[in-house]
């Protein structure tokens, strides 16, 4: 059984950088690449090994014991389509941040650090239960914020700040839902909890625990009421930490959880369905105007995660299967554009010593490591044709008209409209010369931090070819089937068990 | 509390601790393996543990408490008290699980008390020393 | 009824501080209270009129014991409150430093 | 059982107090208070392992709170739209607590909870010479990976504290 690993690796990894702190900082880089490496090839392994299990579900029991008393570790389709692409990132990011993360002290700190968050992540996306899921949560959120303050400056302090602050109401509110839950059905295994809530029917509590959830999870994910937080902290973090936190983070304890509990534990009703295309919509619309008048790259990229995660989670709550399918190819196609362009942006930070736009110019010509995956990240963000995220967009709009929902529709592809709108401006500047040129002293480009980005934006071009039939079926159609399936998640885990 | 700590505290402090010292990190100790038939555990004892340490700290002074334990036994001995923990809950099981109710509560002790007393020194000392410098 | 009503005041007075002031360690004890609220809401959740607390005797079979799942939730939880409290109190410390005040509305660098 | 509904009084009282009080260092005590009450709280609840633990982690985060605030004080002012803003904050809690106390007509009422989940440990424990402390017996055995988790949360606090706690952030001459 490969499950336990998705843990013991990063939280070994991270056990062992601390005992071996004062040793080279390259046995240190090359450990952190080989545990991601190792991670994802794992990760493509359990995707093989899930489309061959029966009702594509694997269980690991923990310390030996079955849920609902013990815990189990459960990877279905959705979370071994999570685990693939949080992997995927999380590999690169090493690579680069084992250049990056040259000018700050301290390095073994911020592997500790990113191993933690990594582990919390995995951890989330394998829990079966749901206040184990809520322990892992709290070791991503708690390694973010740090992470988030890594530099240690004024502005870092500040937004760390804030973010915790948000990130422990949220907390809060999902453990006070967490314990109407289990006053309401006795049991903390969220199979368990399906099971009791179709038994008892739709009530009030669960009204309570739904508004709770959404307020939390909501929060974690950024949604539209609840954003502010995330243009801070994004902009502010180190480079490769903002490409985990827009690109993973979010994704992962916001809309991944939002997905598991409402459509397959709660059994996703009509009304929460509603709640989600309103919430949907109002980030995008929201994202893509405070986009509008950046002058801060980093920043920017952010307000762009807001409204970019308002695609899917409309489309998660039009809740058909082309709409799932659009929202997961949104999914994965906006984690692997989003971390590269973060990751560009922190090279070209590096290089120029500035992140304003009017200032940067020429990328394309000084530095081609780091301008050509610039662009092209930010053309599959725009939704310019061939790219990926052109198609996940295509499918979603076509989603909205196929359920019956043109107004949507119309909304989303405005909103992609203002998408290359606001990029427009940042792409200029990666690819033409404007404005002074003299007063830009290039910097000497990094090994690492090349390779990571030309590899990454290889990955992002041939991104669409997920949507080839092959593909798709291992590696998308298992994710769309647990979403359609819904609260049969439950019979399915207990045929597991049994 | 800062000027005290740099030198240590007087002599009645400095006997008194030395009498109690050994009292108070048995205690944590017992409460700590005790945790599997009474209330306690690893945790609580742990924190016990911290706050010995941080008794000895302020009786003594950094230099001298920092001198006993380095930094760097500090994070040997936390770093090896977690991968310790890792493997007791992912070793083979069921044979082995009995194991767990040593291993766990004095790994998880181990964590507890010198990470308090390591987010001690971090916060209450540090920042007063290095403001000087500043 | 009264009981889970008045630990659920606590959590709105906790959630009220964290929302509406305005210095940083008043936010923190907020957010302290509604950890507090939450971990009792557990215990009371799982407590049993006459119980026993949930601790054997070798010689003798004991039944009516509270419910002892919430308390192992709950032991996680405060683990997790202090976590978070000692984070905050941490970045709290050095914000202090780097702005000397803990307003939170002059905390704003970010904005300008 | 009146015990823990005065208990409870006291606790808001307190949190009140610590959250209106001017003074921090008096509004750290009182979450001090706050604290205390619930360690009590916690005993006449019946959770004995609790009450010791909520003891020490209130010792421990009242030394740091007050290491926070000593010396440092902030007059209060009020800005331009406070009393709209603190008025739709309490309106937003009233209707928190209305739902909340519908809600509760869905769960068991006060002391008679449905043991369900928790009926399987006890019918564990008690065929075997196991631990006497359930509680501890569910951390370190059924939900250990909960217990892994929460050793993981603390060890990213101490990293990440002295990762802030660092004086010189930026290496020199590299770059």
């Amino acid at each position: 059984m490969m499950i336990p690993f998705f843990l013991i690796l990063p939280l070994g990894n991270a056990f062992v950088t601390v005992l071996i702190a004062k040793a080279d900082e390259r046995l240190q880089d090359l450990f952190a690449i080989f545990t991601t490496l190792s991670l994802f090839i794992i990760a493509l392994f359990t995707l093989m090994s899930v489309n061959a299990a029966p009702n594509h579900l694997l269980l690991y029991r923990t310390t030996g014991f079955l849920p609902p008393e013990g815990l189990a570790l459960v990877v279905d389709g959705l979370s071994v389509f999570m685990l693939v692409t949080v992997n995927l990132v999380a590999l690169f990011v090493a690579i680069y941040s084992s250049g990056y993360m040259k000018k700050y002290t301290d390095k073994w700190k911020f592997y500790a650090l990113f191993f933690l968050m990594l582990a919390g992540i995995n951890g989330v996306l394998v829990a079966s239960d749901i206040f184990n899921l809520y322990v892992f949560m709290e070791i991503a959120a708690i390694s973010a914020y740090f992470l988030v303050a890594f530099g240690t400056e004024a502005d870092e302090l500040e937004a760390s700040f804030k973010y915790a602050i948000m990130g422990s109401v949220a907390s809060c509110f999902i453990l006070l839902g967490i314990a109407f839950l289990y006053a309401h059905t006795s049991t903390l295994n969220m199979a368990g909890i399906a099971r009791a809530i179709a038994a008892s029917g739709a009530t009030r509590v669960l009204q309570l625990v739904s508004v709770l959830f959404l307020m939390g999870f909501g929060l974690k994910a950024a949604l539209a009421p609840f954003h502010a937080w995330l243009a801070y902290a994004h902009s502010s973090a180190p480079a490769p930490v903002s490409a985990m936190l827009s690109g993973v983070l979010i994704k992962a304890l916001g809309i991944y959880a939002i997905a598991r509990i409402f459509f397959s534990i709660f059994g996703a009703s009509v009304q929460i369905c509603q709640i989600l295309i309103a919430l949907g919509v109002l980030s995008m619309i929201i994202g893509a105007v405070l986009a509008f008048g950046q002058t801060d790259i980093k920043r920017l990229f952010a307000y762009s995660t807001v409204s970019q995660i308002g695609y899917v989670v409309l489309a998660l709550g039009v809740a058909t299967p082309l709409a799932f399918l659009g929202a997961l190819v949104h999914i994965f196609n906006h984690s692997i554009s989003k971390s590269l362009l973060f990751l560009t942006s922190g090279s070209i930070e590096r290089l120029m010593g500035t992140r304003q736009i009017d200032k940067i110019s020429g990328v394309i010509r000084r530095a081609p490591a780091t301008g050509y995956p610039a662009l092209f990240s930010a053309l599959s963000i725009c939704g310019v044709p061939p790219m990926g995220g052109f198609w996940a967009k295509l499918i979603i709009i076509f989603a909205c008209v196929q359920s019956g929902h043109p107004i949507l529709a119309l909304i989303a592809a405005l909103v992609g409209v203002m998408t290359l709108a606001y990029y427009f401006k940042p792409m200029t500047c990666v690819l033409f010369d404007v404005g002074t040129d003299a007063s830009i002293v290039m910097k000497k480009a990094c090994i690492a931090i090349n390779t990571a980005m030309v590899s990454l934006a290889v990955v992002v071009v041939i991104a669409p070819f997920i949507l080839m039939p092959g593909i798709r079926k291992i590696f998308i159609d298992g994710a769309v089937a647990v979403l359609m399936n819904g609260t049969s998640y439950a019979n399915i885990v207990f045929g597991a068990i049994r | 509390m800062n000027h005290q700590s740099e030198k240590g505290m007087t002599f009645i402090v400095k006997t008194v601790t030395k009498l109690t010292l050994g009292f108070i990190l048995l205690y944590g100790i017992y409460i700590t393996f005790n945790g599997h038939d009474a209330p306690g555990g690893g945790f609580a004892g742990g924190v016990i543990v911290a706050l010995a340490l941080v008794h000895v700290m302020l009786a003594f002074g950094k230099e001298a408490s920092l001198k006993l334990l380095s930094a760097r036994t500090l994070r040997l001995f936390m770093a090896t008290a977690a991968i310790l923990f890792l493997y007791g809950i992912f070793k083979g099981y069921p044979k082995a699980i009995f194991g767990n109710e040593f291993i766990l509560p004095l790994s998880e002790m181990i964590i507890v008390s010198v990470g308090l007393f390591v987010i001690f020194i971090a916060l209450v000392l540090v920042p007063k020393s290095d403001k000087r410098s500043e | 009824m009264i009981t889970y009503f008045l630990c659920l005041v606590l959590f709105s007075i906790g959630l009220f501080c964290a929302v509406r002031k305005r210095n940083i360690i008043k936010i923190i004890i907020g957010i302290g209270i509604m950890e507090y609220a939450v971990n009792l809401f557990f215990i009371l959740i799982g407590y049993r009129a006459q119980g026993r607390s949930p601790i054997l005797a070798r010689d003798q079979a004991i039944t009516n014991i509270v419910d002892p799942l919430p308390q192992a939730v709950a032991l996680t939880a405060i683990v997790i409150g202090l976590a978070v409290m000692l984070m905050l109190v941490a970045l709290a410390i050095r914000i202090y430093e780097r702005y000397g005040t803990f307003d939170i509305t002059k905390i704003n660098r970010l904005k300008e | 059982m009146i015990e823990i509904n005065i208990l409870l009084v006291f606790m808001i009282a307190a949190a009140l107090i610590a959250v209106q009080v001017k003074d921090l260092l008096s509004s750290v005590i009182g979450i001090g208070a706050v604290g205390i009450g619930l360690s009590m709280a916690f005993l006449v609840m019946k959770a004995p392992d609790l009450a010791i633990m909520q003891l020490v982690v209130e010792i421990l985060s009242l030394i740091i709170l007050i290491r926070a605030t000593i010396r440092k004080d902030l007059p209060f002012s009020t800005s331009g739209r406070w009393a709209f803003n603190t008025i739709s904050t309490i309106i937003f809690l009233i209707l928190f607590l209305v739902f909340a106390y519908l809600s509760f007509a869905n769960i068991h009422t006060f002391g008679n909870p449905a043991i369900k989940t928790s009926q399987e440990y006890l019918s564990h424990v008690q065929g075997k010479a196991a631990n006497l402390n359930i509680v501890e017996s569910i951390m370190l055995r059924y939900r250990a990976v909960d217990t892994l988790g929460e050793a993981s949360v603390l060890f990213a606090v101490v990293i990440g504290v002295l990762a802030i706690a660092r004086r010189a952030w930026r290496r020199d001459g590299a770059e």
